[in-house]
């Protein structure tokens, strides 16, 4: 029982740590696209509430078949789905350092006067 | 004198005859029968409409005075007919009933759910019917934007709310499926020693948990767009109509399967059983479901080859389209595997079942013309199309679904139905459908496009040849209407295995109890343990 | 059928040829699939005697080899398409450029020199003819049976569409993407007549002004010519201007975008920069440029468009 | 219902069988639920493909301390309704309905959060797309395309967290009911609720992240 009430604390303690994790990571000066990765942390954070507030792991097999099915088929629509906008019109391509070009010039209407 | 009989004999049907009985009720039994005959209702409503297009399209100009009025009965006629009919067909009526049956259980997994799921259904279909009287809508039943979001005077939001609703009773009997099978299969009833006919019923429900909630969520955000004058598919904002297209043939490719493959699992249980031989390759025709429930998701895009989508994804698409029909093929084969050497009977349920696998190698192999890239770019949004899935669901599926009808058809309502009729039925219906839509694949190959209220004259032989086959194709389905009433009344009583089939479905009365088994069936044999021939001649 | 289909184009043949494979394959697979089902109906049909041998142990031989060979096929099949696909949707460089707008329900058509038509496309046989399409409302799709080609015409963007006519005649036109109520009324004749007829026509039907020369008029009301220089030579160049990319001799060419990326300066692009420069922003360039969303339609953009494209550097004040 | 014997419904073999159904239902409802979301996910990579700036400039505009504690507000209810699924199957009833009452409280205190507080804010500052929308000049459109996303997103995320309250609640009222021999909907109701705090666990860096930053 308590042993069980440990094994919950220490999972929201987790979740708040990785919290603050992409909270910080947001605010780094990281490249637009390179912003993305706060998403990891999130990721982790669900995957956390699943297993330990959810108990994903204990119980009969069904729970996990669903929950890998249910990930799988939303892979296939964000996978598949962006597949045609990020291959349609613009080619992209390799440059040096894509950053450093968007550094030279202010966000237009962005409040913030400089990046950093 | 048959009605007493009713009365004095004990099954689901005879107990209880308030409405309260059937209006309440929580039995899987009584469930099937109310959504058989809420789909019947909506099937003859899409099958009026449709009758009144091939009405119009007799002469070049039309016969419908106006455009407006047509374009918004063919829209009826797919929102009804896929909604309506195609997609909760054989789940909700056959499916509903042989579930737990079949599995040997008492009921599905949760009864009320499955009730609430038809009053969904029933309410969703008095949102449609009422959008469909208020005035309609003309938008086709694919909704693109930003024709439905900006343009359309029609009343989209409504029928949208009907589709949305339609999609939760969808959804409910997908889970509560998937959940029995999981759950409630009798003793020895393992996962290799189920019918098909389940496991295409499981491969349904698959696609109906994880599709139509994505539907759900488009019509939402074409709703909001319709309803605020903003949205993320508002080309003027730099959204994206695409996105629909994108997120709407997510869910309604696989819906096609969801017609098609519970119709898989009829003709698996029809075809050994009329043979009297066990089913060809049992596990490669139950891998080629599920691996069909999968692969449908992955190959939406083909509907979008000429809509501007990026090359890559129309490669990719194209190929994994060609993918999904591998299994497909290989379950005809197997079909005809399972003729071979066998004991064949020509019932109607297996007229219908042969019917139904003509149709479908024809709706399957057209399907090739329109995977093909550059042979689409030509052929979509013709005829062709239009002639090609209806071969698939409507030469396919409601074949399917009159073969199980008639197959079950004993053990639903105790009553043999009259063979003769049957089996002309059968004749006529595949006659009157080749007679219809095997004219579109000409016009389509000629460049004659969908969804026009009137045409060029060159296609007028042609169009006229398809609304005489639409007639005759009338007929095929007013014929078992009238004599499965007919049979209720005064069709001679039926046995509990009138096919000798195998399957625990046949091993209760006909009708089954309310309970359906005395005691829980404990299952030994394989399945399609169809005795030798000779054996099999004793049994007659 | 063929007869009844006019080959209009080089491709059209090919893609006839393709169906017909499709055809054939298909006739093949329903020849094997209904021959089977109707001599196993008659061969084992309940009463027949005949030696039914013992039942089949391994089915999984014969379950391979159908699989294999259906792969086999289909794949065959979609290297075909693909291929086909690709070339008929690369227009060659030095393709006609005509301009298609559509809206609801007409096909609205404009040629280099300026001359309109509508719900009919004049075009000369024995070159490749570009069409640069969009929409003012909403998705339709130009559909030329007897090219064998069609594609949706999106608003808010360019879609190309190439083929080049071989036999003079006229062709049915159909909008092929449900548009509204009129979408059976939104049809049209393609007219495709040798090259010196062409002339002749556009000759007489040469009454608007030419597009560049419009275009030019434009640049300057809608006060491009501010920033961007007379004749596009780069503001940089006029007293007093701002700083502006020059747009001379930009068609074609490779731009880098402040996100670092490169894209060729074809009519989307262009077109983008005038509507929403801020997405499509060349590097170098701060971010002045207003964007005239709703206050230039279709047809005076692709005027502006053919205008630019028409600058070359030599062109100096 | 009538063959209903008092632990299990007729057609399952004894309660535990019925409890994994129920579970498992529960699991395949929510394996939906995450469908249902992805096209809003979807909406999202397509909007800031094709506007990015503009999105991004939206994104600036959120309350990024408010979104903050709403979140640490529902992972702390979460957990407090965890541990009320351990304390009932340790049999310990009294703790079971404080628990529940602590998740209830934080989940009404995120729904007075976002929707009494962040959406007034967003509405006063003429964040709702359309004609008046605040943000003018070239990334308005971009900023317009992410408040769509953003009032959608957050609208259905919270007629979940309402749903949720109405369950917590209901299981509240029944809590004496339940022992650790039968608390089937409690775990249930668990796995809604924590499904939920999910939702806003991904929500909440599309919202208030992503676009954030530099």
């Amino acid at each position: 029982m308590s042993q069980r009430l440990r094994h919950l604390l220490l999972g929201w303690a987790l979740l708040l740590v990785l919290l603050a994790i992409e909270f910080g990571l947001s605010l780094t000066p990281l490249d637009r696209l390179a912003r993305t990765l706060v998403l990891i942390p999130a990721v982790l954070m669900a995957g956390i509430v699943a297993t330990i507030f959810m108990e994903l792991g204990r119980g009969p097999e069904a729970p996990r078949l669903f929950a890998v099915a249910g990930l799988l088929w939303v892979a296939i629509l964000l996978g598949l789905g962006s597949l045609d906008p990020m291959t349609r019109i613009v080619y992209h391509v390799q440059t040096p350092n894509p950053t450093s070009v968007s550094h030279d010039f202010p966000e237009p209407g962005s409040e913030r006067p400089s990046r950093r | 004198m048959s009605v007493t009989d009713l009365h004095t004999e004990k099954s689901y049907l005879t107990d209880g005859f308030t409405l309260r009985s059937w209006l309440l009720t929580t039995d899987h039994k009584r469930i099937a029968l109310l959504y058989l005959g809420s789909i019947t209702l909506f099937f003859f409503v899409g099958g009026l409409a449709a009758a009144l297009i091939r009405y119009n399209l007799i002469v070049p100009e039309g016969m419908i005075g106006s455009a407006e009025t047509y374009n918004k009965l063919f829209t009826m006629h797919g929102v009804v007919m896929v909604w309506f009919f195609l997609i909760p067909a054989i789940p909700v009526t056959l499916g509903n009933f042989l579930v737990p049956l079949m599995l040997g259980a008492r009921d599905l997994a949760f009864p009320r759910l499955n009730l609430a799921s038809w009053y969904l259904f029933v309410l969703a279909g008095i949102v449609a019917l009422y959008s469909v009287v208020a005035g309609g809508v003309d938008t086709g039943w694919t909704f693109y934007t930003p024709l439905t979001s900006a343009y359309s005077k029609g009343h989209v939001v409504a029928t949208v709310v009907a589709i949305f609703i339609a999609g939760f009773s969808s959804i409910a009997t997908g889970l509560n499926f998937i959940i029995t099978i999981h759950q409630l299969r009798a003793p020895g009833m393992t996962w290799y020693k189920m019918p098909v006919f389940l496991w295409s019923l499981y491969a349904t429900s698959v696609i109906l948990v994880l599709a139509t909630p994505v539907l759900a969520m488009t019509l939402l955000l074409l709703a909001f767009e319709r309803i605020f004058h903003i949205g993320v598919f508002d080309p003027a904002i730099g959204g994206d109509p695409l996105l629909f297209q994108h997120l709407f043939w997510f869910y309604s490719h696989p819906a096609v399967y969801v017609m098609i493959l519970p119709g898989f699992g009829v003709i698996s249980e029809i075809v050994p059983a009329f043979s009297s031989k066990t089913l060809f390759g049992y596990k490669f025709v139950v891998w080629a479901s599920i691996s069909i429930a999968v692969i449908s998701f992955l190959v939406w895009g083909h509907h979008m080859f000429v809509a501007g989508t990026s090359l890559y994804s129309a490669l990719v698409f194209s190929i994994l389209s060609f993918m999904v029909a591998v299994p497909s093929a290989i379950k005809v084969f197997n079909w005809i595997g399972t003729m071979h050497n066998g004991f064949i009977r020509f019932d109607a349920p297996m007229l219908y079942a042969i019917g139904f696998i003509g149709l479908f190698t024809m709706g399957g192999l057209t399907g090739l013309f329109v995977a093909a890239l550059a042979a689409d770019v030509h052929l979509t949004q013709t005829y062709f199309v239009v002639a090609h899935f209806h071969y698939v669901m409507v030469g396919g599926m409601v074949s399917a679904f009159f073969a199980g009808l008639h197959f079950w058809w004993p053990k639903i309502t105790g009553r043999l139905y009259p063979e003769m009729w049957g089996r002309a039925g059968a004749v006529i219906m595949f006659l009157g459908f080749n007679l219809t839509f095997f004219p579109q694949f000409l016009l389509g190959y000629l460049g004659m496009p969908r969804r026009y209220h009137s045409y060029p004259p060159e296609f007028q032989v042609l169009n006229v040849l398809s609304s005489a086959g639409a007639t005759v194709l009338a007929v095929g389905y007013l014929l078992p209407l009238a004599y499965l009433t007919w049979s209720l009344l005064y069709g001679k009583r039926a046995s509990a295995n009138p096919w000798n089939a195998t399957g625990l479905e046949w091993k209760t009365q006909s009708p089954p109890l309310t309970e359906n088994f005395i005691s829980t069936p404990v299952v030994t044999d394989p399945p399609y343990h169809y005795p030798r021939p000779e054996v099999a001649q004793h049994h007659d | 059928m063929n007869l009844w289909l006019p080959q209009a184009t080089t491709d059209a043949a090919e893609v006839d040829y393709l169906i017909i494979a499709l055809v054939l394959v298909s006739c093949a697979i329903l020849a094997l699939v209904f021959g089977l089902i109707l001599l196993y109906m008659i061969k084992y049909r309940a009463g027949s005697g005949v030696d039914r041998g013992a039942p089949p142990e391994k089915t999984w031989r014969l379950e391979i080899a159908w699989t294999v060979a259906t792969l086999l096929i289909f794949f065959g099949l979609f290297v075909w398409g693909a291929d086909l696909y690709v070339r008929l949707f690369q227009p060659p460089p030095d393709a006609l450029h005509i301009y298609v707008v559509g809206k609801q329900w007409m096909w609205k058509v404009e040629h280099q020199g300026g001359q309109h038509e509508i719900n009919s496309l004049h075009l000369p046989i024995g070159r490749p003819i570009q069409l640069v399409m969009t929409s003012e409302d909403v998705i339709h799709d130009f559909s030329v049976p007897a090219f064998r080609i069609k594609h949706d015409v999106l608003p808010g963007r360019y879609e190309a569409l190439w083929f080049q006519v071989e036999k003079p005649g006229t062709y049915h036109l159909f909008c092929t993407q449900l548009c509204g109520t009129g979408h059976a009324s939104m049809t049209g004749d393609i007219v495709a007549m040798p090259a010196p007829e062409y002339e002749l026509w556009l000759a007489q039907n040469g009454a608007g002004e030419p597009m560049v020369a419009e275009g030019r008029i434009l640049f300057m009301r809608y006060g491009c010519s501010g920033c961007h220089g007379g004749n596009g030579a780069g503001g940089s160049q006029s007293v007093g201007a701002v700083r502006a990319p020059a747009l001379a001799g930009l068609y074609g060419s490779p731009v880098t975008l402040v996100d670092g990326t490169i894209v060729t300066a074809d009519e989307r692009y262009i077109r983008d920069c005038v509507l929403m420069p801020e997405k499509r922003r060349v590097a170098g360039y701060p971010p002045l440029m207003p964007s005239f969303t709703g206050q230039i339609n279709e047809e005076n953009l692709l005027r502006i468009i053919a205008y630019i494209k028409s600058l070359t550097p030599e062109m100096q004040p | 219902m009538t063959e209903a014997s008092l632990t299990h419904d007729f057609q399952y073999s004894n309660a535990r069988h019925q409890a994994e159904s129920a579970i498992s239902g529960m699991w395949l409802f929510l394996a939906s639920e995450v469908l249902f979301f992805g096209p809003l996910f979807l909406a999202w990579i397509y909007s800031r493909h094709w506007n990015q700036s503009g999105f991004d400039e939206g994104a600036r505009q959120t309350d990024l301390m408010l979104g903050t504690v709403n979140t640490v507000i529902l992972l702390t209810s979460s957990l407090a309704y965890s541990a009320g699924v351990a304390f009932i199957e340790a049999g310990n009833r009294r703790r079971l309905i404080q628990c529940c009452v602590i998740a209830w409280l934080l989940g009404a205190a995120f729904l007075v959060v976002k929707f009494g507080i962040e959406w007034r804010h967003d509405f006063s500052k003429g964040l709702f797309p359309g004609p008046e929308f605040a943000i003018v000049g070239p990334l308005r459109d971009g900023a317009q395309l992410f408040f769509v996303f953003y009032f959608l997103g957050t609208a259905l995320h919270g007629l979940h967290m309402f749903v949720g309250l109405i369950l917590v609640g209901w299981i509240i009222v029944r809590a004496r009911e339940f022992s650790p021999g039968y608390y089937t909907p409690v775990s249930v109701v668990g796995l809604y609720w924590s499904f939920v705090d999910m939702v806003w666990i991904i929500l909440y860096p599309l919202i208030y992240l992503v676009g954030r930053g530099p």
